[in-house]
């Protein structure tokens, strides 16, 4: 069961910590394909590289079947460690199970409470929307708001939309709380007119942004919880020369995003830390390899809490950045 | 001897292609050996034999639709030398002035008829169609192979003999110096026919050099110059024009003499199996038809082009669509062509490579098809019984090359023919229905296959055949309807009835 | 014309029941946005439908539009490329890709499914591993190339209705299409190969040439149009740009009367069978549907559409059956 | 056989390349895995290859996969069910949409591949609209209905090789289908159907009712296949939940040996061509090359070898010329 899953990997690190393992091989595996993974595969190498372990990075483009797929080829080759965002942690027990019983397990990025994993590595979406609600709140006094996400099925997704909604609309924080998609919230001065998903189609996000702001024209401002639907806002705004006038509070660090803070089109916007994800995990991993515990909290959680990015941070933040990337690229290429 | 120009009417017969021991073999089994010869000009060069000869081989061969496995073909000019021709395909051949009338239909259907006539050398001025003059052209030809169709209707709304009408129309308007027309007359009625050997008479007399396969040794008596004969793809002979009679023509072909029907003793008041009251086709909406067809009885329709008999035996078969009351045995034929099948009806399509064959797949199985339904044990295949009918059919049907494994594609023309044949054979339905059903075949193959439904009649089952040619209606028929636009205009004991009389109630004429 | 009626009244049904139930269909930015996206469509369903006449099908075109679409930007911004090289380059890629599609079916006589099902990972793959699964974008510069796709012309008396510059490689590939089925000889040989490829080869048409030249046509207008909408986005991540623009695009030719037999070719059909596609993703947002109703929606109203469509056909055929038998 | 000797070379070359470069192809988990995943595609295939045969095409499968998916754990764990009412019932609604699309295509003569694209929307348009776009799972629960594809057997004298459950559905459906179109009637038929239907319709077969079986069966196995995907998995997204694996499926039947014309049926070639595809994407991570590479690889990896084996087989028609010649 779930603590003797738990007990056998700590009795192996035990094992590890008496004949430590010489060049370990851990595993890093996303919960789909965009920017926010590679850059946690930049953090992920440059960890592989100072450790002086190796690092295999997948990323399923196929949803669940095609993370379960990789998790199961990733255990057949013999990988020390996993470190994975679970893409729907309540219902993927098993395959969770089987890594925990061949390898040992940590999550990242979305966590799976119930799966025997030694620690999680993130941040809590629902605190990040949050973030970003407060953000749009302390910059736009009321109106119409439009919410635009890749997708909601994810838990994470999910969170997120529901804590920016919470912290937009100043409402306690109760992370189990759920609005539907469909209904439209008028609350202390807002409406929120609605939630629009895109399945990750750049051309309808684009479209979807357009389309409301067709039916809506009174918007006060959009959302965009996944990098690129804050990027397709600032584009379409420009182009529809609406920049400015409907304010924009993003999330990640799109690069028209980060411009549009310093042109003042968009309020600010909520970074997580993925390179430090992907940084950890393989710290962490590496060190159950060598027998060495210590770098797991009481709690089982090792929290990289999300930044607000303004225009007053915002250049020391791109630079700092930059530097990461490249350094993670190199560390890639020579590995 | 071939050196020498040959006096012939008024032309000079000078040879244009000289072909020196061609052959073809298709994965290693001959079709073809050892053909020699000269096409002349001016001159009508016919190729006959049975199916399965040689006979679309050697004309494939001749307009690079195939290339040859040995043997050389040179073009001769009019100053007597001769160039080899690499023909690797049809545009070098068209280049060398042969055009090609292919046995099987091949249109493109979603063109218009003037588009079809003139595919591929389309009126153009910089790429761009020259619309008005293609359509001018087209018409022309087209009344030239007495074909009354506007130059803009779709191919695919064509009878299966107005199609050829326009394959033809096609080949004589690239105005070829030689020109191969491969089994033109089999879906033709009598008159188009006809008119088509006219324009072959006058093509001659203008110089062009024609190659002729046909199975109507009438037709080739009419009007060929020299005779060609195959057998087995050895070439027996070439007959000039004053040695050509039928008997030797046939000796050469057959090797053995045809039988001659043997009269048929028809019971006197059998009682009706097919029963057919105010039919009403698709096309013919304007009449109902109405007629019967006794046990033992065999009835052929007789009629032009486009009378409207497809349509009729179509309907009966429940393959098309129609109003009116059909039975059989006193049952009503109603529900689709499946159900129908059941019920004892079986028929052979007109049009064979559209809605008769499975050219991929083995005669075995296309012999096969209706038999398995007929005798399946809960569902299943009677595979040895499968495998004796497939024997038995092949045999009877002296289907050649004699292989049941044998891909039904490459048969010659008559041997699919009498695959189709065979299948609606090999179930012995209560009704037959024939259209067409001896396009392609050879003189002797016609015999047997008539003599096969003969055999079918004698054991109590009703035939109701269509025919274009007037010469099988008169052999095969006890009783003759002739249809005339949609209408049945009148009725002919066989032993009653006469060919100018047939054709003058064919025409329109009253009875 | 005929031929094509069943999709207009189609096409305008939905659009009226649009402007009725939903908000600001008939606004200048709303048409103006939907004839952009119409635009961008159009010009992967015309390579798709030029490919269909041919007897052919090209499953590849979303990856094209992808790989095409992703090293625009990756040329331009990360190898800082001129964009007289990079679009050039973009497009004479396409070409070669439809050239190899068409060598492979024409001359090694392979499926066009199998082998364009191979391309559309193949494409996307080289994309992905180009990229190392990076997103690729303008980062807010190249204005002036972008304008090729983001250009807006004002038009007299259609408010603030604003032309989008892709309406003009648009227009000029439906009339030259159109031409060229129509009007020249090189398109009638292409219709014949589609429908019957055999008839075509015996009259002499240069068959294999010509079904070649139909995929090079496709894919380049893949290539061209994923240039165009990367334009029109801005960025893109080589993992999903493109999914599935290939059935977007085979269906509106399909819809637009090109049947997938071969032989029929229906140039404005196509551009109306985009319009529909496109207008019909709209409607569901104006209208409120939400989006999890997307799919289902465009699904049913083609499915309620095509049967409408196949019914009246019928029913008039009877109809004009019965009336000339009333005038005989 | 003589049919599949290509693709079977090509399954034969990647198994060893893999187990050569890769680590631990020849392990008995490894194995067990990939006969589970080569299974649950196969069940797909079968059913795309049955379409196929009758000269059709199923765009619909990998939506009728995640329709089937999603209700399964919907009505057991959303709503509360006995899985003795659930299972039959999704079995028979995927019969069902079968259905309609066999009255679409026989009765309305609409086009397959239009109706099934239709379909491709509007399955996955329901589930998402169904579920609300939520994913679904068993949350841990229902481990004996799940174990109807997750048992494993151990089998004798094979290691740790542990046989899954679903390879008795897979065998039990090979044998069926394979018995139908070797040795009855209703099989010859449909293969006489798919080569040419009207030649069919004329020697009355019936060729309607075989047609709509044949798009029964396919979505009935999509359905059936669907469920042991989501017994296997745990859960889905309606969202991408089987997206593609129509083209899974069809490129798998295609692989087989069965041509996109109809008619031809190869019922081991299609668990072949399954089983390929499925060891490809192993492949490449137990290479280790990456995930970037995936789709390119598989292409590239497929287009070569269709291409050899077209080449292959005319060297050795030629050579087959030859020496018959020589005989001579
Ligand atoms: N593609 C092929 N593969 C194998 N054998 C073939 C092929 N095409 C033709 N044959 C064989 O070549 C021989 C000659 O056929 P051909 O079509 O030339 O006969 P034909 O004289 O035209 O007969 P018909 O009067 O029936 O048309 C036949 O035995 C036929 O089976
Ligand atoms: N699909 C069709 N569309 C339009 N007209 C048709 C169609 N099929 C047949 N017809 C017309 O119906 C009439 C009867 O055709 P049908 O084929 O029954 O005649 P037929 O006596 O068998 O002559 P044929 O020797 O040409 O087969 C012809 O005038 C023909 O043009
Ligand atoms: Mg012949
Ligand atoms: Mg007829």
């Amino acid at each position: 069961s779930q603590g003797d899953l738990v007990a056998a990997q700590k009795a192996r690190i035990a094992e590890f910590a008496k004949h430590p393992k010489a060049r370990s091989h851990v595993a890093f595996v996303s919960n789909g394909v965009a920017d926010f993974w590679t850059i946690a595969k930049a953090g992920a190498m440059a960890a592989g590289r100072e450790l002086g372990c190796d690092v295999t990075v997948e990323f399923p483009g196929g949803g669940l079947s095609d993370q379960k797929r990789m998790l199961e080829d990733l255990i057949i080759r013999g990988v020390d460690g996993v470190s994975v965002s679970p893409i729907d942690p309540t219902n993927q027990i098993e395959v969770l199970q089987l890594v925990a019983e061949k390898s040992l397990l940590i999550t990242n990025d979305s966590d799976a409470p119930t799966a025997p994993r030694l620690c999680y590595i993130g941040m809590d979406n629902y605190i990040a929307g949050r973030m970003c609600g407060e953000l749009a709140r302390a910059g736009c006094k009321g109106g119409e708001v439009a919410i635009f996400i890749g997708r909601l099925e994810q838990d994470n997704a999910k969170r997120r939309r529901q804590g920016f909604i919470d912290g937009l609309l100043g409402r306690s924080s109760d992370p189990t709380r759920y609005d539907e998609p469909s209904k439209v919230i008028s609350e202390s001065g807002y409406t929120i007119v609605g939630t629009w998903t895109d399945s990750f189609d750049r051309a309808k996000a684009k479209a979807n942004i357009e389309d409301v702001m067709t039916k809506h024209p009174k918007l006060a401002l959009v959302t965009g919880l996944f990098e690129y639907n804050s990027t397709l806002a600032v584009e379409v705004f420009k182009q529809s020369g609406k920049a400015g006038k409907i304010l924009i509070a993003g999330f990640d660090e799109g690069a028209d995003v980060i411009a549009g803070i310093r042109d003042g089109i968009v309020l600010g916007t909520v970074v997580q830390d993925p390179y430090g994800y992907g940084y950890e995990s393989v710290k962490m991993l590496n060190a159950f390899t060598k027998g060495d515990f210590s770098m797991v909290p009481a709690n089982g959680m090792l929290p990289i809490s999300a930044r607000v990015i303004k225009k007053d941070n915002v250049d020391a933040f791109w630079a700092d950045l930059k530097a990461k990337l490249k350094a993670g690229k190199e560390a890639a290429s020579k590995a | 001897m071939a050196e020498l120009p040959v006096r012939e009417g008024s032309v000079l017969a000078r040879t244009v292609l000289r072909v020196t021991g061609i052959g073809r073999r298709y994965a290693g089994i001959p079709a073809l050996t050892g053909v020699t010869m000269d096409v002349r000009a001016g001159e009508v060069l016919a190729v006959v034999g049975e199916n399965g000869a040689g006979k679309s081989t050697l004309l494939k061969i001749l307009s690079g639709v195939i290339a040859p496995s040995d043997g050389v073909i040179e073009q001769v000019d009019a100053n007597g030398t001769s160039v080899p021709l690499q023909m690797e395909n049809v545009r070098e051949a068209a280049r060398a002035g042969i055009a090609l009338v292919h046995q099987e239909l091949n249109l493109a259907e979603n063109l218009d008829v003037a588009g079809s006539i003139f595919l591929g050398r389309e009126p153009a001025r910089f790429g761009f169609l020259k619309r008005a003059t293609m359509m001018r052209e087209a018409r022309e030809w087209l009344h030239r192979v007495g074909l009354n169709v506007d130059p803009s209707t779709q191919c695919e709304s064509l009878s299966i003999a107005q199609r050829q009408l326009v394959e033809i129309a096609k080949a004589l308007s690239t105005q070829a110096k030689i020109l191969i027309l491969d089994e033109p007359t089999s879906s033709l009625s009598a008159r188009e026919a006809a008119r088509l050997l006219a324009i072959v008479k006058v093509l001659r007399a203008s110089g062009v050099a024609i190659v002729f396969v046909s199975h109507h040794l009438d037709e080739v008596l009419e009007i060929a110059d020299r005779v060609l004969v195959l057998r087995d793809g050895q070439q027996t002979g070439i007959l000039n024009r004053d040695a050509c009679d039928r008997a030797t023509i046939e000796r050469l072909m057959v090797g053995r003499e045809i039988a001659a029907p043997a009269a048929r003793v028809l019971p006197v008041d059998a009682q009706v199996r097919l029963q057919v009251q105010s039919l009403q086709t698709v096309h013919h909406r304007r009449h109902r038809i109405s007629f019967e067809v006794r046990a033992g009885e065999i009835v052929g329709l007789a009629g032009l082009v486009g009378a409207g008999r497809t349509e009729v035996l179509e309907a009966i078969a429940g393959v098309t669509s129609s109003a009116g009351h059909a039975s059989l045995d006193g049952i009503a034929l109603t529900g689709n062509a499946s159900q129908r099948v059941c019920e004892g009806v079986a028929l052979v399509p007109e049009d064979r490579a559209r809605n008769g064959l499975f050219l991929q797949d083995s005669v075995s199985m296309n012999l096969s098809l209706a038999w398995i339904g007929q005798h399946r044990q809960r569902g299943l295949v009677n595979r040895q019984g499968e495998r004796a009918i497939v024997n038995h059919m092949i045999s009877r049907m002296r289907v050649q090359p004699p292989a049941p494994a044998r891909r039904v594609q490459t048969l010659s023309g008559g041997n699919q023919q009498k695959s189709v044949i065979g299948r609606c054979l090999a179930v012995n339905p209560k009704l037959l229905l024939l259209d067409e059903p001896t396009r392609g075949v050879d003189v002797g193959a016609r015999a047997e296959i008539h003599a096969e439904v003969r055999r079918l009649a004698d054991t109590g089952s009703a035939v109701l055949f269509a025919s274009s040619e007037l010469e099988e209606v008169l052999m095969l028929a006890d009783r003759i309807l002739v249809m005339h636009e949609g209408r049945i205009l009148g009725e002919f004991a066989a032993r009653d009835a006469t060919e100018v009389a047939i054709m003058h109630l064919a025409t329109g004429g009253t009875a | 014309m005929k031929k094509s009626l069943g999709i207009i009244c189609l096409f305008v049904a939905i659009c009226l029941i649009t402007a009725i139930y939903g908000d600001g269909f008939l606004t200048g930015f709303n048409l103006t946005n939907l004839t952009q996206r119409t635009a961008l469509f159009s010009i992967l369903a015309l390579g798709a439908g030029v490919v269909i006449v041919a007897g052919g099908i090209d499953l590849s075109i979303g990856s094209v539009v992808c790989l095409a679409g992703i090293m625009t930007p990756w040329l331009l911004v990360e190898h800082g490329w001129s964009a007289w090289a990079v679009i050039p380059l973009v497009l004479a890629m396409s070409a070669t890709i439809g050239l190899f599609h068409g060598v492979l079916i024409t001359r090694l006589r392979l499926q066009p499914f199998l082998v364009t099902l191979c391309g559309l990972l193949l494409y996307r793959g080289i994309a992905r591993w180009m990229t190392g699964d990076q997103s690729q974008g303008f980062q807010g510069e190249f204005e002036d190339v972008r304008s090729i796709a983001l250009a807006r012309f004002d038009v007299p008396f259609l408010g603030d209705y604003r032309l989008p510059a892709t309406v003009i490689p648009l227009v000029i590939l439906v009339v030259l299409i159109g031409l060229f089925f129509s009007r020249t000889v090189w398109g009638r040989w292409l219709l014949a190969t589609g429908r019957n490829e055999n008839a075509a080869r015996y009259s002499g048409v240069p068959t294999a040439w010509l079904t070649t030249g139909a995929y090079v046509v496709c894919s380049l207008l893949a290539g061209f149009g994923g240039m165009l909408f990367i334009f029109d986005i801005g960025s893109a991540q080589p993992s999903d740009f493109g999914n599935f623009y290939e059935l977007y695009a085979i269906a509106a030719a399909v819809l637009g009367g090109c049947s997938l037999r071969g032989g029929d070719a229906n140039v404005l059909g196509i551009v109306v069978g985009a319009a529909t596609l496109q207008v019909l993703r709209t409607a569901i947002i104006l209208v409120g549907l939400g989006s999890q109703l997307e799919f289902a929606v465009i699904g049913g109203v083609l499915l309620i559409g095509i049967a409408a469509d196949e019914l009246v056909r019928r029913y008039s055929a009877r109809r004009a059956e019965q009336t000339s038998r009333m005038q005989h």
